[in-house]
């Protein structure tokens, strides 16, 4: 209807394959039997990390965004699919992260039984699976109501994660989980159906050119970014996240902090930069930066006061959340330079892929110790680096990135959100980022403290841990610091395909 | 014939409605709780019965007068079940108000 | 259909009334299965908006826009599966806070004692 | 007259609405939701929706209805409540909601005027399909995605309310027979079932060209099966039974394989072959029937409770 | 025609709504559960009238599936009730 609507680029059934590749496994192992289900996995991360790449390698080369049409019914009726830069980044680092997960907890679970098909076991697979599938349709998607159904799925797929173990405890942070992401996922469809009514269409494409400044759309997008919030557990909304991701078995930890935040995280960015009008963007942006600033100083005091490492690393994610959120008014962009083209979307894109790297790895060495040890309190753990070499090892690079120490990705991120705070005139951000810096200094530094003491009663290992499982989590750890080492690849990547896009946030 | 029709109709609708007032009727003023059950239900049922034979005579189709039939009997099979197992229950746990 | 009171008008106040009345027993209640029993008053609300938004688009020979309505039939079925998961966290979560009570390991059949 | 009607619908719905959160016992409460359930599928016929009033009869009334009664009869007693909010804390959350819903009011009655709509475009598309009922065209034709995708969701609630069961039960069968059978319900779970399995048909079968379609008539199905597995007639099955992983996964995988043929026979993922779509659009919402008959039943049902039969 | 089956739409659920009321305010939990009986025939009735009334031919359909859901939920109360601890309910539920 638009001479800008969607048509099928080539490579643009890559789209696709992202999306359904996982689903399909899911349903292999279904009908295949908890026997079949590693392998089945296994197949699918290599398949999977292969169709990541092939997108970032077709953006690339193409220089432009890839779409898809489904079903060759042309939206407003129909769906497509769409992957910038952006989404392309958010793609690759998916595959990353889930991949290694999944090598890790392959070894890990064929430590306790060799066999396999066991309750926990098969629902990790298939719950890791969906959760991908669930992910790449977040960050690929372009209509509102498939966005919903992505959401839905994410949060299906995550929540039976956060109470493997089936203790009463992450029982009931499942639950709190649960509830919360309902809430939120409601408020959301809510939102999607205001602006079906004002609009008539779903798709973000054609709404980034028909939004105006009007009251329905504002409320639509009040609601759907609160709904968001709830998901993306931003202060103070966060209260569900600590219990639900401290409880989860670590390779399950791991997803959900790294990877799972992200999704609302993303929406918001597309539904701030790309359909609010400028004004409402403004405000919405403001307020979203006071709150992200909240939760950095709140949650990182919280994570310092914490006994237990999971939930210390938990309490940082929602701390590191709140980064991602101070990039709002800071990249509103002017009438010369778009938002993407300022340096604090390039950092905030930048925090989102290094602080997914860093947590993971952070989560995974949590996990390895408390494989070790068989407890995670941070008191008890004195000098368990000589122990675990690799893994207080793995700890302490992921908490450079956590910090912004250079040479670390975390470090690009935060000194570009930095100077955007000075630049842009927002003095009370570049303090909140600095303070949050050295709150994260003080709880990594206080596990890694406890790495290198030594106790009167060195603490032993209760069984050894394979080499390999360590190597996992150093993996992810030296990825995020070297993120910072080559920024530029992602500067330019961020770039493809949002000149195309909507000039709705610009006047 | 229509005039005729849409006369029945409306009188055997009408009756229809009057045993559903009816039954709420019973429903506010018997003391207990099984005559209260056997109002409402005898007289809902009926109410429901006559309304469908009312609109018979309106049906575009066969299959739309079939689909009448099987409303009422299925109310009528169901209830009649529902009202049993309610009315066990109400004796297991007997407990006027 | 005219201006206000059409039906699509009076149930879409009606669904933004439910929302409202949702939200509050979510939030207000002390119990978990009423908050799950909300979270479907909400649901029903806010689909009652999407119908609303279908009836004041019919045309081309539909009384409604066939789209919202596609799109509330997958919302409802999503809301049905939501509800049963948390029905069933909410039971398992109740058993093992009584194996708990009780000094046992989670009870393997709930209905035992029956 | 039809004005009067929606008001007093309207004012039913609210009171009922009102009474289910207001009321103290659950069980009066979840009983006032079913009634509540059944009421909105009135209000769906006034909106011109009967594929809806379908859905919400047969789902928010029936299917949630008994999940919930299901778990209070299990939970009664034992609830752990949390501390009840303070009159002022709920006070000030009664303001906050009722401003919500003020502000949702003015926003659906300043909607743009005439009213934006895909119907005329879901009616020229119609043709493409060979269907007559648009709601069934939009669901697997147009947004066939949403649909294969939350059928996912639907499995993956399974899965997770499965994985919920005692690590040695875990792919054993549900309970759902109640310690005590009465016999009403015996009766009725032998007649009821012939008229429910007919009219679960007969939705599918309409459900290409006139109101009904796959949802509901899965749901009736289901709620067949578990009037006989609740008066003991047929235990439920193991859930690692293959007759019953075929039926839940059968659904999906037909609408996956369609899916990808489609990309290879016709234009694209998801799009069918000229002239094909209608008995293609069919069979998939006859494999899906069965899928959501068996996931829906097994979700009311619960995690297993006894160990599986080997 | 279709204005007389619209009042008497009207009419039966207006009455079933003052019973259901009724019923739902009672202490007796069996009279409760039969609301949802009560709304079963009620709104069977007014769908029946109501398609009539509007020649829609899919309003039959929708009592159809009332009608039957109204009988199956009956039965999950009865599921619910059959166990011990069910009776009695707690007294703070009575008016």
């Amino acid at each position: 209807m638009t001479p800008f609507a969607h048509a099928t680029t080539p490579g643009g059934f890559l789209l696709v394959l992202a999306v359904i590749l996982p689903v399909c496994a899911v349903l292999a192992i279904f009908a295949c039997g908890p026997r079949s289900a590693a392998r089945i996995a296994m197949t699918t991360l290599a398949a999977g990390l292969a169709i990541a790449i092939a997108i970032a390698v077709e953006l690339i080369a193409s220089g432009a965004a890839l779409s898809y049409v489904v079903g060759a019914w042309r939206p407003p009726l129909g769906i497509a699919l769409r992957a910038d830069g952006l989404s392309g980044a958010m793609l690759v680092m998916t595959a990353l992260v889930v991949v290694t997960v999944g090598l890790f907890a392959r070894v890990q679970y064929g430590l306790h039984d060799g066999a396999g098909g066991g309750r926990a076991q098969t629902t990790f697979w298939l719950m890791l699976l969906a959760l991908w599938s669930a992910l790449n349709a977040v960050f690929v998607g372009e209509d509102l109501f498939n966005l919903y159904v992505a959401l839905e799925l994410l949060t299906f797929a995550a929540v039976p994660l956060v109470c493997l173990d089936g203790r009463a405890e992450t029982v009931k942070a499942a639950l709190r989980y649960l509830l919360f992401a309902l809430v939120g996922s409601l408020l959301y469809l809510l939102g999607t159906g205001l602006i079906y009514g004002q609009y008539g269409t779903l798709d973000l494409l054609t709404l980034s050119r028909l939004s105006r400044q009007e009251p329905a759309l504002s409320a639509a997008l009040a609601l759907m970014i609160v709904g968001l919030l709830a998901k993306a557990a931003l202060f103070p909304l966060h209260l569900w996240l600590p219990p639900a991701h401290a409880g989860a078995p670590a390779p399950a930890s791991a997803v959900l902090s790294a990877l799972v935040v992200k999704a609302p995280v993303f929406l918001i960015l597309r539904l701030v930069l790309d359909v609010a009008p400028p004004q409402a963007a403004a405000i919405a942006g403001q307020l979203l930066a006071v709150l992200g600033a909240a939760s950095i100083l709140f949650c990182s005091v919280m994570a310092l006061r914490q006994a237990r490492l999971k939930l210390m690393i938990a309490y940082s994610t929602v701390a590191q959340i709140g980064y991602l959120f101070i990039v709002f008014p800071l990249a509103a962009g002017s009438a010369e330079l778009p938002p993407w083209g300022t340096i604090a979307w390039t950092g905030g894109a930048l925090q989102l892929v290094s602080h997914a790297l860093a947590k993971a790895a952070m989560f995974l060495a949590a996990g390895v110790i408390a494989e070790a040890f068989g407890h995670d309190r941070i008191a008890d753990l004195g000098g368990f680096g000589r122990a675990l070499p690799l893994s207080a090892a793995a700890f302490g690079l992921a908490g450079l990135s956590l910090m912004g120490i250079p040479p670390s990705g975390g470090f690009v991120a935060k000194c570009l959100l930095l100077t955007a705070a000075v630049i842009e005139g927002y003095p009370w951000l570049a303090a909140t980022i600095l303070a949050g810096g050295l709150l994260a200094g003080g709880y990594v530094f206080r596990v890694i403290d406890t790495a290198l003491a030594i106790p009167a009663v060195p603490v032993a290992p209760r069984r050894p841990v394979p080499r390999r499982l360590e190597l996992a989590a150093l993996a992810l750890a030296v990825a995020a610091v070297l993120l910072g080492l080559v920024p530029l690849r992602p500067f330019g990547l961020l770039q493809i395909g949002r000149d195309g896009l909507a000039m709705a946030g610009l006047p | 014939m229509s005039a005729v029709l849409g006369i029945v109709t409306i009188v055997l609708v009408t009756a229809g409605a009057v045993l559903f007032l009816a039954g709420t009727l019973g429903l506010l003023r018997f003391p207990d709780t099984l005559s209260r059950l056997h109002a409402i239900s005898k007289a809902d049922n009926l109410g429901l019965g006559l309304i469908v034979l009312g609109l018979l005579p309106q049906a575009a189709s066969v299959t739309g007068g079939l689909k009448l039939i099987c409303v009422w009997l299925l109310a009528q099979l169901s209830a009649a079940t529902a009202s049993q197992l309610l009315g066990r229950a109400v004796y297991r746990g007997r407990r006027e108000p | 259909m005219t201006a206000s009171l059409s039906p699509g008008a009076l149930f879409g106040l009606c669904g933004a009334a439910l929302v409202g009345i949702g939200l509050y027993a979510i939030v207000t209640h002390p119990g978990l299965l009423r908050r799950i029993v909300g979270c479907n008053i909400l649901g029903a609300g806010i689909f009652l908006v999407f119908g609303a938004v279908a009836r004041r688009g019919g045309g081309a020979g539909f009384e409604a826009d066939p789209v919202p309505q596609a799109l509330v039939i997958t919302g409802i079925v999503v809301a049905f599966s939501a509800s049963a998961l948390a029905v069933a966290l909410l039971k398992r979560l109740s058993e093992l806070n009584v194996g708990e009570r009780n000094g046992t390991a989670a009870p393997t059949e709930q209905r035992g004692r029956l | 007259m039809t004005l009067l009607l929606d008001l007093a619908l309207v004012a039913w719905l609210l009171a009922l609405a009102v009474h289910v959160v207001v009321q103290r016992g659950e069980r009066s409460a979840i009983i006032a939701f079913l009634a509540f359930g059944l009421l909105l599928g009135l209000a769906w016929v006034r909106l011109a929706a009967p594929d809806v009033a379908l859905t919400e009869i047969a789902i928010g009334g029936g299917g949630t209805g008994i999940l919930l009664l299901r778990a209070e009869a299990v939970l009664r007693g034992r609830g752990k409540e949390e501390e009840p909010m303070t009159r002022a804390g709920k006070l000030a959350v009664a303001v906050g909601c009722a401003a919500i819903s003020a502000g949702l009011g003015l926003a659906v009655l300043s909607f743009a005027s005439p009213a934006p709509t895909l119907a005329p475009a879901a009616a020229e598309a119609l043709g493409a399909t060979g269907l007559g009922n648009p709601v069934t065209a939009v669901l697997l034709a147009y947004r066939a995605l949403d649909t294969l995708l939350e059928k996912i969701v639907v499995l993956l609630a399974l899965i997770g309310v499965w994985s919920l069961a005692p690590d040695g039960v875990w792919d054993g069968a549900p309970e759902v027979k109640p310690a005590i059978v009465p016999g009403p319900l015996t009766y009725l779970a032998r007649i009821l079932p012939p008229f429910g399995i007919v009219i679960g048909v007969y939705m599918f079968w309409v459900g290409a060209d006139a109101p009904g379609g796959t949802f509901q008539a899965g749901t009736v199905l289901a709620a067949m099966w578990l009037l006989v597995m609740m008066a003991g007639l047929k235990p439920p099955p193991d859930t690692s039974r293959p007759l019953l992983v075929l039926a839940l996964t059968g659904g999906p995988a037909l609408f996956l394989a369609i899916a990808f043929l489609g990309s290879i026979f016709a234009e694209g993922f998801l799009a069918y072959p000229e002239g094909l779509a209608k008995p293609l659009i069919v069979a998939i919402e006859a494999a899906l029937t069965l899928s959501v008959a068996a996931a829906l039943a097994m979700l009311v049902a619960g995690p297993a409770r006894k160990a599986p039969a080997r | 025609m279709a204005d007389v089956l619209t009042a008497a739409a009207l009419f039966i659920l207006a009455a079933t709504a003052v019973a259901l009321f009724r019923v739902l305010r009672s202490g007796v939990v069996a009279e409760r559960m039969m609301a949802v009986q009560l709304l079963g025939t009620g709104g069977a009735a007014a769908l029946l009238l109501l398609g009539s009334a509007s020649g829609s031919a899919a309003a039959s359909d929708v009592a159809l599936l009332l009608a039957l859901f109204a009988a199956f939920s009956c039965v999950a109360f009865v599921i619910g009730a059959a166990e011990p601890e069910a009776e009695p309910d707690p007294p703070e539920e009575r008016p």
